[in-house]
Parts: C-alpha cells; structure tokens; sequence
C-alpha cells in the first residue's frame, strides 16, 4: 500500500480539465449529465468551442445570474441555460438528426462501465425494479463522431468499471474512444485499453491493479 | 375563411376520442401545454396512449393524467424523476411502458409526418432496446428498422400563432412541438399570443398552418424557473 | 353527327372554373402546370384556399405586377409570385414531406391520360429519345389527400385520354380520384369511371363514344 | 476562435477533388450559388457527379460546367428546359443521367445528412422509376426501400451568414440549400450578406453553422426576373 498512498487522484474539477485540454478550437461537443457538465469551465483560453443540448441548441453559454433567468432555455437536465452569440435552436428531429448523422465532433457522457472493446453501459443496471429510461444517451453514443467518458477508475466499493466486457446492460456496442478517469487517460484501440496518461504517482502496476480490463503502454 | 381559433380549451378538445395516441409536445416542463393537458384530463377520454419525452417531470398536469388512471400506455425516452402517480400504477401493472432512445421518438414521429412509413436508424442496435427488431447491415454496419409512429392527436404550445395556425415557438420552447405538430390526425395548440395574419414573417414561421387544425389562446405561464 | 354539333364543349377558363367550383373553403392546394394554374382566379368568392408550391411555399398569391417582382419568389414553374398574409417558406425535404405525408388536400394535375383504375401518365411519353424528367410528379401524385386531373378529353387528333390502360408510362398507380375536362366532371370509383356532369348539350352516349374506358352514370 | 470565413472562392473551393458527388442548391436559378459554380468550373476537378434539381434551366454557370466535360453523371428530377450542352453530351453517352423524383432527391439527402441509411417511400411504386428497386409492403401498401445520397461537397447560396456558419436564405432560394448544407463532407456557402456574430437571431437561423465548413461573401446576384 505504500505506492497507494502517494497517489494524488484527480479531482472532479481536475478530471473535467483534463479532459478540456484535449478538446481542440472549434469542435461542436454535446456533453452529459453529472461530471461531463463540468467541462466548459476548463476549455482553455483561446479557443472556442460550440456546445451542443439534445433539446434544440447550438451555443450554449454558462448559466445565468439567479436574476437573469429565462425560463423558455433549457439543457438537457432541464436547467436554465443562456445563449452565446452564434446560438441557434432548432426542433428535436433537427437536433437528434444533427446527433446521429455524426455531426458532432464529440460526445462526452458519464457512464457504469466501458469495456476494453469500446462497449458502454450507462443507461440501466440490472435492478429489475428500476423503471427504465434511457433518453438520448443510445443516439449520442451511436451518432457522435467521438464519444468520450469521463467518470470514476472504480465504484466507491473499489470495483472496476475499466472492464474487459460489461455487465450492465449495454447503450452502444464498440463506441468509446478514449476514457478519462480520476486516475488515468486511456484510449480505445483494435487491441484494447492503451494508458495516455496516469496521475501523478501512480505506476502502470497499479493502475492495471485497478483495472479489469488488459491495458497497454503507449507505443 | 380559414379561422383555426376556437375560444376555449373545452372546445378544442371536445372529440378527441378514447384510445387515442395522444402526442404531447414539450421537454419536461419547457414547451408542454399545461392547459391543454388540464382540459384533456377534464375532457375525459380513457385508454390513451400518451407520447411524450418524460413521465411529467415538473409538470403540473402530467401527473394527475395518470392519477386518473386513463393512460393505458406511455411511449417516453426518460421516465425520470418518475412521478409516484405513474411509478405506483406501473409497478401494478396498469400502465404500459415503451422506452424509446429519444432521436428515434423524434424520428418515428417525423417519420410518420412524412409519409416514410419506415427507416433504419443504428441507435439501440445490440442493447436491450434494440432486442426483437428487425436488423439490416448497410455498408457494413449494422442498423435497426423502426416503424413510423402515427398519432390521432397532437397537443402543442406555441409562442405565437395566427388564424391560420402557422405558429413560432420561444427558445428551447421548440423541442419536440413542430415535428409532433406535423404527425397527428388532429392537432390542437395552444398560443401565449395570438397575432393577426401576416403579422408572421413567412421566413419565420416554424410550423406552417397546413399542420394545425385548432388553435387557442390561453395565458400560457412561463415555466418556472429551474 | 347532329348532336355533335350541339355540344359546347368548356372552353379552359371554364374547365378550371368547373373544377374551382369543387375546391371547398379551407384546403391546402398544389396546382401542376398548364391548364391548372388557371384555378386560382375561379376560386369562388369568400372561400380561402391555401396554394402550395413544392418549393417551399403555402400561401401563393396572384402574379406580381411587372414593376413589383421579387425575384426571390419563384413557383414549381419558375415564374414570379406574390406571397399572400399568412404565407410560410420551407426548404425541400420539408415541402416534400408535406406532400408525401398527405397533408395536401387536394393536387391538381395535367395528364397525358387517365385510366378506369385511377393510374396516371403524366410525365412521361414513350418516345425514347426524349429526356426524362418526372420533377414531383410522382411525389405529388402518390402523396396528396385527393389527386383531380384537368386535361382536354381526347387529344387534338380525338384518340382518347380516359381509358381502360394508360399506354404511357405510370407516374403513379391507382391514385386518381377525379377528372375534369372540356366534356365532363368524372368520378373514379372502384367500378370505374362515374359522370358527374357533362358539357351542355351532351349526351351520355356521346360521352361514351369519346371516351375508351366504360363510363357509368351516377347511381 | 471559430472563422469559417475565406476570402475568395477561389481558396473556398481549392480542394475539392476530381470524382467528387457535388450536392448544387437552388431550383431553377434561384437559390443556386452562380459564384461558386463559376469557382468549380475555373478550379478544374473532374469526373464529377453534379445533384441538382435541375440541369441548369436559367443558369449561367451551370450549362459551361457541362460543356467543360467535368461532369460524369447528373441526378437531377427534372433536366428540362435541356441546355444543348448537356443534350449533345447525353446523346452521344458522354455523361450519365439518374432521373429521381424531387422528393426523394430530398429526403434522400436528408437521410444522409441524419444518419439514416435507408428509408421506405410509396413515390415510385409502379412506375419505371421504381423498376429494380427492392419494394415492401407496410399495412397494405406497396413502398420502394430508397437509400441516403451522400456527397462530398455542398455548394450553397445563402442570404445572411456569421463567422460560425450560421446561414438565413431568402424567398424561394431556401429550397434544397438547407438540406443540402447538411449532408456533405464539406459544405461550402456563398452569402449575399456577412453579419456580425450575434446578429442573427438564434430563432431565425434556418441552417446552424455545425453544417457549414467555407463562407464566402460574393456580390450574389439577385435572380433574373422570370
């Protein structure tokens, strides 16, 4: 445990950045509930980057002051939203026809588990009782050019989510490009997970040691 | 004349008919039509199938819908937050339930406007949802085939409307409201304002009258704030 | 030949005042070239019809006069229009799903021929070395609510235009519901052809002796 | 910084490759972008395949782009009024015609601009247009399976455009722009007008700039009376 120990995971705020910094000037992003949405603060200074809500929007802007709210704008998770200059709004054929017809350069979701073929489970477990609901997630992650994850290396309990097939129910088959975790970047390639980067101080070893799946080192 | 303004909320609604597939604009709350909803549950029509994005997040009338016990079945993408009204009558098996990923909701809809009385979409292949349908490979990938999805009745909010039912929308207030508005044998909408014929720029106009049948002007409440 | 010489056959302001005569107020009207552009002007008084270019227009008004043409504004024939108060520009895939969805009420075509079981011809000859060109015909044809043709009854050489088989290419099979000409109003049943009125001074057997399909009188 | 904004149409249309599928907006000459087709005839790519709705009635560029002898094949709805150059290359078997009805060239194109690779239509069935192709019935009636039109480039006039693409037409030259602009590799816009970022109303932008890749101001000119 004295490797562990050194270890300094990443922070939500910090995963999000690490992501941002590899979002390059220009490209059109939808991005997911929960951490993903944490994401605009981070892109750095300079470029430019259009965001994307299923529900009929192009430019979204960070959200409003509580006394400037328009409450006919809203995102995705039904919070208020402003608009940038260069917004547009659109219907939801429009928008989800945007989605699947691979126009948005990248997608970014949360998910349970992505597996070392690009699987992605992040719509239903397998609790019976839970009333199913799946929302836009299937089309985001068959229509975007890139879909993204950006979630924890492990449940809370220490299970692996980085895993060589999923076990929940899957929201798309072989879709996932890269995984961004509070450990480790990962990329999804024919062969499996390769390691882009780890946070500071933890050894490939260890990473793996956290990781079901088989991860590769960088060529 | 063509005059598509019909005074009250009862009238327009007065024969929309038990079992009727019912689509209902709006993403949550944004853009749903309160009153109308008010009036279909005052209207009194059983054994409806209702489509919609949600099961009634944030919204007022949804909810007492399915209290009422006259929806037989909702088409939805996500359920969630689920009100206690629909999750108790679902447990007990009183209502139906069809997931559908949400661009496929939109596209069967659209579909169904159209005159396309199918298409192949890759969305749900190899899940759960994609389970059952008819799959098709095109230029090596694989695709499932969906089936358009025809509706007696839309109930849409608009921002603005004229005699002729040509209608805007306000803000994300759009969602789901023109292509539903497209897709239904009857299509009933409710205005925040109503404006005189050709006070909207031909440019502008999202949903041409062609699509409506009866509009009524109501004083649609923003939504609340969120 | 005696009764022959007391027909007055329609002349074709008259023929597209018989057919305007039958467009009730309220519908939403695609006019094809030719004869049915004459329709609008016969559109009895107080009665709203909606005209429709594939285009992207619903709300057609009159020709422009010569000094106030936005040339912006053309029609499926490429000539200038006005737009009515009330009217609405769409692009193509829209315009065509109005059309094909059924939300025309009433399309009114030219046709080469007409036959019993309501197939038409109308875009085609059989002369190979023509062009092909089919426009929305076929879009028009198999879309719209209700499908009325307006044409002269036999052609200049008097060979028939309602037949038992259209001997021209199909534009679409089985859609015709009715057929005005300079002779007669007629009604495609599942039986056939139906008279509902006739030029003044004719008679059903001459009727017929003009016309290769059976006709039926009204029940 | 997103600028989607080039200098000329020179440097627009630089990289367009021979064997390209060309989606040409407009109908007729309205709405077709003269400056552009004038770019492509002067930028030399071949073997083209040119979409169109029609073979150049009324247009100035179009017909020169044919008697270049650049373009392979035409798909087109209605090739008439028939410019003689493209007649005498159709005669003696020098370029290729596909007749498609208008409608489904649109929807066609649209399938491709949403990732819908196949779809179901009645417009055909029964006709020689329809011979060859793959037909199913749906409640009793007989469609033909039509596939999406992908291309690699879209050449489109707009009529107010912004540094992010955002695109605003005018009249009747919206016709098959908009859909056009969605369904390409690489969507390349002649406007009559640049504005501000902000200045178009995020309501009113019938073309998001998500679509478009090159913006080009020219001094398009308005269509010929007719």
């Amino acid at each position: 445990m004295s490797t562990a120990e050194q270890i300094r995971q990443l922070s939500r705020t910090e995963m999000a950045a690490r992501l941002a910094r590899d979002i390059p000037d220009g490209w059109y992003v939808n991005l997911g509930l929960g951490l993903p949405t944490l994401i605009p603060d981070y892109i750095p200074e300079g470029r430019e980057v259009v965001f994307h809500s299923e529900n009929g929007v192009l430019g979204m802007g960070p959200l409003p002051p509580k006394d400037a709210v328009d409450t006919w704008l809203v995102n995705a998770t039904k919070q208020n939203i402003t608009l940038l200059k260069g917004a547009s709004l659109f219907h939801h054929a429009d928008s989800f026809g945007m989605i699947r017809g691979g126009h948005l350069d990248l997608c970014v979701l949360g998910a349970y588990e992505v597996a070392e073929n690009g699987d992605i489970a992040n719509w239903a477990t397998n609790e019976n009782d839970a009333i199913p609901a799946v929302g836009g997630a299937m089309d985001l992650c068959s229509g975007s050019r890139r879909l993204w994850v950006l979630m924890e290396h492990t449940t809370k309990e220490g299970a692996p989510r980085i895993v060589r097939r999923c076990s929940y129910p899957l929201t798309a088959a072989g879709v996932v490009k890269r995984v961004y975790t509070n450990l480790a970047a990962l990329e999804v390639t024919p062969d499996g997970f390769t390691v882009l980067d780890m946070a500071p101080g933890l050894s490939f070893e260890s990473l793996q040691a956290r990781t079901e799946a088989k991860l590769h080192r960088q060529a | 004349m063509i005059d598509k303004r019909v005074a009250t909320v009862a009238e327009a609604l007065a024969d929309v008919k038990d079992g009727s597939v019912v689509l209902l604009g709006g993403f949550g709350v944004v853009g749903q039509p309160q009153q109308l909803l008010e009036g279909l549950l005052a209207q009194g029509a059983r054994d409806l199938t209702i489509v919609s994005n949600n099961a009634g997040f944030g919204s007022p009338g949804l909810p007492k819908l399915f209290a009422s016990g006259r929806v037989a079945k909702l088409i939805c993408s996500f359920p969630r937050p689920t009100p206690p009204a629909f999750e108790e009558l679902y447990r007990s098996g009183k209502i139906k339930l069809e997931v559908v990923p949400q661009g496929t909701i939109a596209e069967r809809i659209r579909a169904a406007a159209v005159g396309v009385p199918a298409f192949y979409t890759p969305t749900s292949v190899g899940t759960r949802l994609g389970e059952g349908k008819e799959t098709r490979d095109f230029d090596g990938r694989t695709y499932v085939m969906e089936r358009a999805l025809h509706a007696d009745v839309a109930l849409i909010q608009a921002w603005r409307a004229d005699r002729w039912g040509n209608l805007t929308y306000r803000g994300t207030g759009r969602n789901f409201n023109p292509v539903m508005a497209m897709a239904a044998k009857l299509t009933i909408v409710q205005t925040r304002h109503m404006v005189e014929l050709g006070d909207l720029d031909p440019e502008q106009v999202v949903t041409p009258g062609i699509f409506v049948d009866r509009v009524v002007l109501v004083d649609s409440p923003d939504p609340p704030p969120a």
